[in-house]
């Protein structure tokens, strides 16, 4: 081959450009040089065209639609489905790591017979002969243990298991009991209800991590930002009351830092005083409702919860003044303790004391929960397991032996079951208590659908062959060949797939009218399933539980457990992007800590990262300690989902379970688990623990990195001299800072004399056009000649902060889709991280009343007069005439000195090598690698590497109009991280098109740019948070 | 003496520099000799002689930034029948009928860091044979041109003021 | 072997000169010898010495060294060629770099004045090799060790029939030491 | 025959006088007897040298295989030890060409004694600065990419870049040091190669002395060239520091971008380079028994410069936090502030204490003529400036705009190896030289002995 010479060539430069030996050990090895032709080309794969593939994720419960591209016939990003109505075309950081669920290297490679302490591997017949020999002869002693199912699967599983005469059990730790009992008990409904966040104009939230676990976390974003985008007459206030300051809470104006507990006795003052004052509309009920609150005084209540009387009063006014447009929300795993029933109980009484029930708090599209086995249940189950009802055990989509507490006995008795099969794709902690493994298919390349809410039919399409390393199959098909091998007869179809689609009839006959069956089924699957405007169920008030002052207990600290923002239960913790996805509340990776007051750790005596032991009735653990204003000082909080013993190499032996803390209780109504209540002694702890931040300083330090804009300000419109020019920056106070001196008009910035007609060269078109410029009219950039003339475009983003809530789901698709190594948790905490945006959390005032997080997602700014780029010798970084900053990694020497000169620190260097599969760096282990995208480059160890704002979807989307001979459309090009924001926070387009969105935003009255005062003129244009005025003094 | 080896030295030390400078200013065409493939298969009998458009097996070329190797079930489409009991199309058939892949030798190669698209350059009116030769007249075909970078520029310098198809000096085009 | 082998590269045997060879030790002594020599004719004479004296330089009527003009042309064409080089790579591809002018002068001014200094250097130093006949392959005169530690020696080229007179003189200017070549 | 005392020797006024006299002769067995077979004390050091040096080439070859990753940098940190080694070592080397050539320009005779070993230090010391912008890239093995060559690819350098300037810098400050290095030895080495035993030895001089014999035209063009040499190397040497300097200054990272950088780093460049000299210059005329040729009053001068430079530094410290107190940037105060009190507080109070505190000892005379203050002196001194580098390059990137950037620099095996192994780079040239070629110029000094002349004036 002709390269043979090239290839000598260079190897032998490489060894004159470093003048030692040593480098010959980096020698480039001839690339693979055969190419292998399909047999048959399939109709739908031409190679190097993106296809696109509906589905739904299956990552929790909530089955939000997704849109799965895959190239050369393989999976490589998820993004949220636009036309679904469940998400909405936003996907969170979970859902978008079932990627890695799927190219998870440590999946179950093929059946598996357990073998003393190790695994033999069988064939599938030999699996299915053997386990269809148990099934046949436990004869009804027959458990079928699985997560959450609805739709067609659970229709194939319940029918398998009355066939079998098994019983089948779905069961979830996130069960909403709590929600559902107390919604029986004051709405008569038991069922969870749509939260319209988008019809509110003030939300209180009693400890529901609403944007992160809670509820349809990517959809309640989505109105959340919508209620948080009003601002007249007081509108889009959001008071967060919680022990501990969660992501959730950390977006709200105001900290109510109440007692952990007695979160329930603030709602019921707050509708003590609206029903006493008679501040709600007029109802019925009234008399009721206000003898089952009567109790709850402002005064009893400040006395229960560390609130000031007139704090509870004044918050009550505040939610009454919405009212009918207020919401309240309760009911996540945080405030999952004893009397978690009472809470929601309590919450309801107070939306329905001020006519919020049918306006933001709807009953027409409810979680589908059906058939979830309550707490109680479970708890019945493992008791009857440990008594020998069950010979043989099926377990699939969960995992109890991770997810219950130690107390539940659930491993012990699961041990007892004389024959346990695992379906699980993973070996997780249950799966290693099993005796045979038949590894299922992941959701991603198997058929099934979802009916996770009420008119919401889904389907769930593999976007791909399954993968070939893995012989794994469908749990559908798996169930049917065991009810085959047991002589087992039931109404089910010869495939899962098969089965599917004649349970889909039923669909068809609803949705298919005047269609074949053919046809509707080709567009169903096209879109993703099929969904209808339901009604509203209208419910009223059925009465109260009798409410109890909640039990106060002193001394030691109250344990705060906290759901995981990124592993839900835990589920995610295989994932390496959510490992090295920071907590968005510590900013954290790869581990476990303890959250704890700042003076609690001084009187302990430990700083950040210190051991501390954790210990309760049930156990004790030693986690670092991380140090948190966002939490009350009698409380300290640990987060779930981490502390495997299996599950594969990214999630084992990580931090801590957090359930190992938890003793014996239940919520007393529902008899959900209680994760909260618990006290707990701290010391200090003796061992070397890792805490691994990636961001270590909150503080701005008064750089205005993240600004914001006070009502008061904005209200004055933007003619106003707080309106959004940045040349005064607005205090904390709402003040302006006198006008930076860099920025003052001086002897070089007379107005900018432009000719008639003049057009600046689409590359240097920044928002940033303040009328006085810093820089002589000769000195105006140049248009690259001809080089850059036939450039229309000037590509460009705007970030809106009022909407970004920290989610972090645009960090994980940008991992996705740009091909960026997981380094691991030694590396980050050094400052070795390669994400090419990340969100910064600035605590301009945590502590309780008044609360001010600002979190600033952060990358490349795409300067127009970047200081990157004059400093590179080798033009590896340049600007291109439409506007971009380029990095051209094949040039890149890795000088390092473009990062030093950025001041937005937005550039990663390869300081490894993660992309050479022969080294211990590598970033990538087979199967993971499938998962990169072919349109971007997978760079090497030495060079510098930023976002390039999805450069090659731009590219892509240029190509498509020219195809088609046509002009690009405004939004037709989304990066990656404005398509996965939930909140569409961020917006991508043309500069340079005066009718783009982008324009509107970047030239708003909100909009400022990050260090304007350097004069970097960026692309990214940011628009201020907007900032409401509390009185709330703080207490915590 | 010494002066003859001096005048000598010089001279080899100044004619080894001239051809080290023009070789890096000029452009090195690709090899004229291709890789021996399992199958014979000769582009310019299908090509040259039976005077098929490219496009009908490398349809991929003008829809897709990749042109592909066309699927075997192209090849059986007419071979089931035609010329079916030549040595080669038996050894055809043989993969076909063992359901095997056939191991073709790539023959063009472009580094990893670069992004070439056919279907940009094919819609622009490009004819293949401007960068891959003369295929027609190929027996074993061969990379024709030398894909280096050089290579790639001095078109796209040409081309840059195009009206019809303007090429452009953006790096990030290919490289990204 | 390789002693033999350097010995006869570094002492060659010593070609057969034609001239006078006079060693002096007191610098005046020298001066004046070379001062009746060039009045007796011979201008050709070439004088050897540890250190530069200037009184021998003034009477051998030396002029100032050549050399300042080619660094001088040297320099020209560096500070020539660094804004050339720089005019031309930006011209070859312009790449806007930092929102700054293409052809922005002041940096060109840091590469044209390093270049100058580069090639300035470089023509002095072929200048003085080229002007002061380095590296001298061929001996030009009988050579004397004594030359690099403290005499001074006056070699005078000149036929058989001059050396006679030569020697004279020289002896009458208080050579310490008189050799003729013949 | 007469003799002359170091007494007559006429060096800007002796009056320290050892009673060996110099002559013609002497001069040049003196000089000449440092070139001869080591003795013990110096294999034992060379030794020494190679294995230290071996280690820091372990740790290249880390570095190259595996990446910089095994170093202790970072975002936002990227340059550390490298770059602060790089400046120091061409700071070192400014002296050598100060006293060399801007010395000669300004006829201060002192220079002649001491120049040679300024200026091998120059040599050397370039060529240990230039080893670390080559090996601190991410692929060094494209570090010809730096250069301005024609190439298929039809791709050239950003001479916008003070990368860039600095390749041409440097490379012309190695070019034309090494020149006038051995252009002033080709006399010296004449004299060498008249006595030299060994036949390679007297090859080697044979090529280093260019055939030289002394001759009147020889003589001529070397001082014509000799001058523009100087000439031309004062400016260089004041342009390549500043080109440095804008390495930074350049930058508008808080704590660099500073107009004072330049004089600023030209006058460090000078100190540290001064310290070196006097280090070096203590122990070779203690060890080889010199005191004769460089006398006590030579080190006090050099001395002198020590302090006056330690009061041009001195002065530039301040000057950057008046600055940064007056100025209106928040980050530069805050850089600053940082600098003094924060995580690297220590590196700042070494580099204060050792490059304005210390050297104001030499104030006094007696401090300055007593050898062994001044050799501890110049080893606070090369600490301290070393240091300085480190506390502008490590202080200001670890400081930047953005909070959430906030990571703290560490320091690894790796970097520590670089630091000893580019003074084993160094020495190891050092060492052979002082052995093999004259380490102090016989021709320049011989003419500051007086001219045996019959008529006294």
């Amino acid at each position: 081959m002709s390269d043979s010479v090239v290839f000598s060539r260079r190897d032998f430069l490489k060894l004159v450009g470093v003048g030692v030996a040593g480098a010959a050990a980096g020698c480039a090895k001839p690339p693979a040089d055969k190419l292998y032709p399909y047999l048959v080309a399939p109709d739908d794969i031409l190679p190097g065209v993106p296809y696109f593939y509906a589905s739904t994720c299956r990552e929790c419960p909530v089955g939000c639609g997704i849109v799965v591209r895959a190239r050369e016939g393989r999976a490589i990003k998820i993004e949220g489905n636009p036309k679904h109505p469940i998400g909405q075309g936003g996907l969170c950081a979970r859902g978008q790591s079932s990627l890695q669920g799927l190219y998870d290297p440590d999946r179950v490679k093929s059946p598996m017979v357990r073998n003393g302490s190790t695994w033999k591997n069988v064939t599938w017949d030999e699996a299915i002969a053997m386990v269809g020999e148990k099934l046949a002869a436990a004869k009804g002693k027959t458990l079928l243990l699985t997560g959450l199912e609805s739709g067609s699967q659970r229709a194939l599983a319940s029918e398998w298991a009355a066939a079998a005469g098994a019983r089948h059990v779905m069961w979830e730790p996130f069960g909403y009991e709590a929600v559902k009992a107390a919604n029986a008990k004051t709405f008569g409904l038991a069922a969870v209800p749509r939260y319209a966040f988008e019809n509110a104009r003030c939300v209180v939230s009693f400890g529901a991590d609403f944007l992160e676990t809670f509820g349809q976390p990517v959809s309640q974003a989505r109105g959340f930002a919508a209620m948080r985008a009003k601002h007249e007459d007081g509108a889009g206030h959001f008071v967060a009351v919680e022990p501990r300051l969660s992501l959730t809470g950390a977006n709200a104006d105001e900290w109510v830092a109440v007692k952990a507990g007695a979160e329930l006795s603030l709602a019921l003052g707050m509708a003590q005083v609206i029903l006493s004052e008679n501040l709600g509309p007029a109802l019925g009920e009234r008399g009721a409702l206000l003898s089952a609150v009567s109790a709850f005084t402002p005064e009893a209540v400040a006395a229960q919860t560390d609130v000031k009387a007139e704090d509870v009063q004044r918050l009550a006014r505040l939610f009454a003044k919405h009212s009918g447009k207020s919401l309240a929300v309760a009911g996540g795993i945080a405030t999952q303790g004893a009397n978690a029933t009472a809470l929601v109980a309590a919450v309801n009484l107070l939306n329905y004391a001020a006519g919020n029930v049918g306006s933001t708090v709807l009953f027409d599209r409810p979680l589908n929960l059906d058939g979830l086995a309550s707490f109680a249940e479970f708890g019945a189950l493992v008791g009857e397991m440990a008594g020998g009802a069950f010979d043989v055990a099926f377990v699939h989509g969960t995992n109890p032996a991770y997810s219950t507490p130690a107390w539940t006995k659930f491993a012990e008795s699961f041990g007892t079951v004389g024959f346990k099969v695992s379906l699980s794709g993973t070996l997780d902690e249950t799966a290693a208590l099993c005796d045979v493994i038949r590894p299922s298919a992941h959701a991603l390349e198997s058929w099934g659908d979802a009916q996770t809410a009420k008119g919401v039919w889904s389907l769930q399409q593999p976007a791909m062959r399954p993968l070939p390393m893995f012989d794994s199959r469908p749990m559908g098909d798996t169930l049917i060949a065991l009810a085959t091998a047991a002589n087992v007869t039931g109404g089910w179809g010869a495939t899962a797939f098969d089965d599917l689609k004649a349970r889909w009839k039923a669909q068809h006959a609803r949705f298919g009218a005047g269609r074949t069956f053919e046809l509707f089924w080709d567009e169903t699957v096209a879109a993703g399933g099929v969904w209808e405007d339901a009604a509203n169920t209208s419910v009223r008030w059925n009465g109260a539980p009798a409410f109890a002052a909640p039990a106060t207990a002193e001394g030691d600290f109250a344990l705060v457990v906290t759901p995981s923002n990124n592993f839900y239960d835990g589920r995610g913790a295989n994932k390496p992007w959510l490992q090295e996805l920071p907590d968005m509340t510590s900013k954290a990776v790869w581990g476990s800590w303890a959250e704890i007051h700042p003076e609690t750790a001084k009187k302990l005596g430990v700083e950040d990262g210190d051991a501390i032991v954790i210990e309760t009735s049930a156990g004790k653990v030693e986690v670092p300690a991380y140090l948190y204003s966002g939490i009350r000082k009698d409380a300290v909080a640990l987060g779930l989902g981490q502390g495997h013993t299996a599950y594969g190499r990214y999630a084992q032996a990580r931090g801590v379970n957090a359930l190992a803390l938890l003793p014996e209780g239940t919520d007393a109504a529902s008899g959900a688990l209680a994760y909260q209540g618990a006290r707990a002694k701290l010391a200090k702890g003796s061992k070397a623990m890792g805490l691994y931040l990636q961001q270590a300083e909150k503080n701005q330090h008064e750089r205005e990195l993240a600004q914001i804009i006070p009502v008061s300000a904005l209200l004055a419109g933007g003619h106003g001299e707080h309106a959004g020019h940045s040349l005064g920056r607005l205090t904390e106070k709402g003040g302006i800072l006198s006008e930076d001196v860099q920025t003052k008009p001086g002897k070089y910035t007379e107005p900018l004399a432009r000719p008639e007609g003049y057009v600046p060269p689409a590359h240097s078109i920044s928002a940033f056009e303040p009328k006085e410029k810093v820089r002589h009219p000769k000195s105006e950039p140049v248009s690259a000649g001809s080089y850059g003339k036939n450039a229309k475009h000037r590509w460009a983003m705007a970030i809106d902060l009022n909407a970004c809530n920290g989610c972090a789901a645009c960090v994980v698709a940008c991992y996705a889709e740009n091909n960026i190594p997981v380094v691991g948790p030694e590396l980050i905490k050094k400052g070795r991280e390669m994400a090419w945006i990340r969100i910064d959390r600035f605590e301009d005032k945590l502590g309780g009343g008044a609360n001010d997080v600002r979190f600033l997602p952060s990358m490349c700014q795409h300067c127009s007069d970047a200081p990157c780029e004059m400093v590179c010798p080798v033009y590896a970084t340049y600007h291109t005439s439409e506007g971009l900053n380029g990095q051209v990694y094949n040039r890149c020497v890795g000088t390092r000195y473009c990062s030093n000169n950025c001041p937005y620190k937005a550039r990663s260097f390869n300081w490894f090598d993660y992309s050479a599969p022969e080294k211990t760096t590598f970033a990538f282990p087979e199967p993971l690698n499938w998962q990169l995208n072919p349109d971007v480059t997978v760079r090497s160890k030495g060079v510098m590497e930023k976002c390039t704002m999805c450069v090659q979807r731009i590219l892509e989307g240029k190509g498509n109009a020219r195809d088609e001979k046509r002009e690009l459309r405004d939004g037709e090009i989304q990066t990656a991280c404005s398509q996965s924001c939930p909140t569409q926070a961020i917006t991508f387009g043309d500069l340079a098109d005066p009718a783009s969105a982008v324009h509107a935003k970047s030239y708003g009255e909100r909009k400022y740019w990050v260090l304007e005062e350097l004069h970097t003129r960026p692309g990214v244009t940011y628009l201020q948070k907007i900032q409401r005025e509390t009185t709330n003094e703080g207490h915590a | 003496m010494n002066k003859t080896i001096a005048a000598v030295l010089v001279f080899a030390t100044l004619a080894v520099a001239s051809v080290a400078l023009s070789q890096s200013f000029s452009v090195p065409m690709g090899a004229n000799k291709g890789p021996a493939q399992p199958i014979k298969f000769s582009h310019k009998i299908h090509a040259g002689k039976l005077q098929m458009d490219c496009r009908f097996c490398h349809y991929g070329a003008y829809k897709s930034q990749w042109a592909n190797i066309p699927a075997m079930s192209t090849c059986m489409g007419c071979h089931k029948i035609a010329v079916a009991d030549r040595p080669e199309i038996i050894k055809l058939t043989g993969f076909w009928d063992r359901g095997e892949q056939i191991p073709w030798v790539k023959v063009h190669y472009l580094p990893d860091h670069v992004r070439f698209n056919h279907k940009r350059h094919v819609q622009s009116g490009f004819q293949c044979q401007e960068c891959h030769g003369p295929v027609q007249e190929m027996d074993v075909v061969y990379q024709y041109s030398s894909l280096k970078m050089g290579w790639c520029v001095s078109c796209h310098r040409q081309n840059l003021n195009d009206q019809k198809r303007p090429a452009t000096m953006d790096c990030l085009v290919c490289h990204h | 072997m390789l002693n033999k082998i350097l010995d006869g590269m570094l002492n060659p045997p010593a070609p057969k000169f034609h001239g006078v060879m006079g060693i002096w030790y007191y610098v005046d002594d020298a001066t004046d010898a070379v001062t009746a020599l060039r009045g007796a004719g011979h201008k050709n004479l070439n004088v050897f010495s540890p250190v530069p004296h200037h009184e021998i330089e003034h009477a051998m009527e030396q002029g100032p060294s050549l050399v300042r003009w080619v660094t001088a042309v040297g320099g020209f064409l560096g500070v020539t060629g660094g804004f050339a080089l720089c005019f031309y790579s930006i011209a070859s591809w312009p790449l806007v770099i930092g929102g700054k002018e293409l052809f922005s002068v002041p940096p060109m001014t840091v590469l044209g004045y390093e270049s100058m200094i580069l090639i300035a250097g470089l023509s002095n130093l072929l200048g003085m090799l080229a002007l002061g006949r380095l590296p001298q392959l061929k001996q030009v005169a009988p050579y004397d060790p004594r030359f690099q530690e403290d005499r001074i020696g006056i070699w005078v080229p000149c036929t058989a029939a001059e050396a006679a007179k030569i020697e004279q003189l020289m002896k009458g200017h208080a050579a310490e030491e008189v050799q003729v070549h013949a | 025959m007469s003799s002359t005392t170091l007494k007559n020797i006429a060096v800007d006024g002796v009056n320290d006088v050892p009673d060996r006299p110099v002559t013609q002769k002497s001069l040049n067995d003196d000089v000449l007897s440092m070139v001869a077979w080591p003795g013990k004390v110096w294999w034992a050091l060379f030794l020494f040298d190679l294995v230290v040096l071996a280690v820091a080439l372990a740790a290249v070859r880390n570095l190259i295989v595996h990446g910089w990753g095994v170093s202790g940098f970072m975002r936002p940190v990227m340059w550390a030890v490298d770059i602060t080694n790089f400046v120091f070592w061409v700071g070192i080397a400014h002296c050598g060409t100060l006293v060399s050539a801007v010395l000669f320009l300004f006829r201060s005779h002192f220079r002649r004694a001491v120049y040679r070993i300024a200026e091998a230090m120059t040599v050397f010391g370039v060529l240990t600065a230039a080893m670390f912008p080559a090996i601190h890239t991410g692929r060094p093995w494209f570090d010809y990419w730096l250069f301005p060559y024609p190439n298929q690819r039809q791709l050239w350098t950003n001479i916008r870049s003070p990368l860039e300037w600095d390749v041409f810098a440097v490379n012309t400050y190695l070019t034309v040091s090494s020149i006038f290095f051995l252009v002033g030895l080709i006399p010296d080495c004449a004299a060498a190669r008249d006595r030299a035993k060994h036949p390679i030895l007297k090859l080697i001089y044979t090529i280093f002395s260019f055939g030289w014999t002394g001759a009147n035209y020889q003589w001529k063009h070397f001082y014509g060239a000799y001058l523009f040499f100087a000439a031309l190397a004062t400016p260089l040497v004041f342009s390549v520091h500043s080109v440095v300097s804008w390495d930074f200054a350049m930058a508008q990272t808080p704590g660099w971008h500073s107009t004072l950088f330049a004089p600023y780093f030209v006058a460090g460049a000078i100190f540290s380079g001064v310290g070196m000299v006097i280090f070096l210059l203590v122990i070779i005329r203690k060890g080889f028994g010199l005191q004769h040729l460089v006398t006590i009053d030579h080190m006090e001068k050099l001395a002198k410069l020590v302090l006056l430079t330690s009061c041009m530094v001195g002065y530039s410290y301040l000057t950057e936090f008046f600055m940064a107190w007056y100025g209106p940037s928040a980050a530069e105060r805050d850089v600053f502030w940082f600098r003094a009190t924060g995580h690297y507080w220590w590196a700042f109070w070494i580099m204060f204490s050792c490059n304005v505190i210390f050297p104001m000892s030499l104030w006094f005379k007696s401090v300055r003529r007593n050898m062994t203050a001044l050799l501890v002196l110049s080893i606070f001194v090369n600490i301290g400036m070393w240091f300085e580098r480190f506390v502008i390059i490590v202080t200001s990137l670890t400081r930047t705009f953005n909070p959430a950037n906030w990571f703290y620099y560490r320091i690894s095996i790796t970097e520590l190896a670089l630091i000893v192994g580019s003074f084993a780079w160094f020495f190891m040239f050092f060492l052979v030289f002082v052995r093999v070629l004259p380490a102090f110029s016989i021709a320049e000094i011989k003419e500051t002995l007086p001219m045996p002349k019959r008529r006294a004036h």
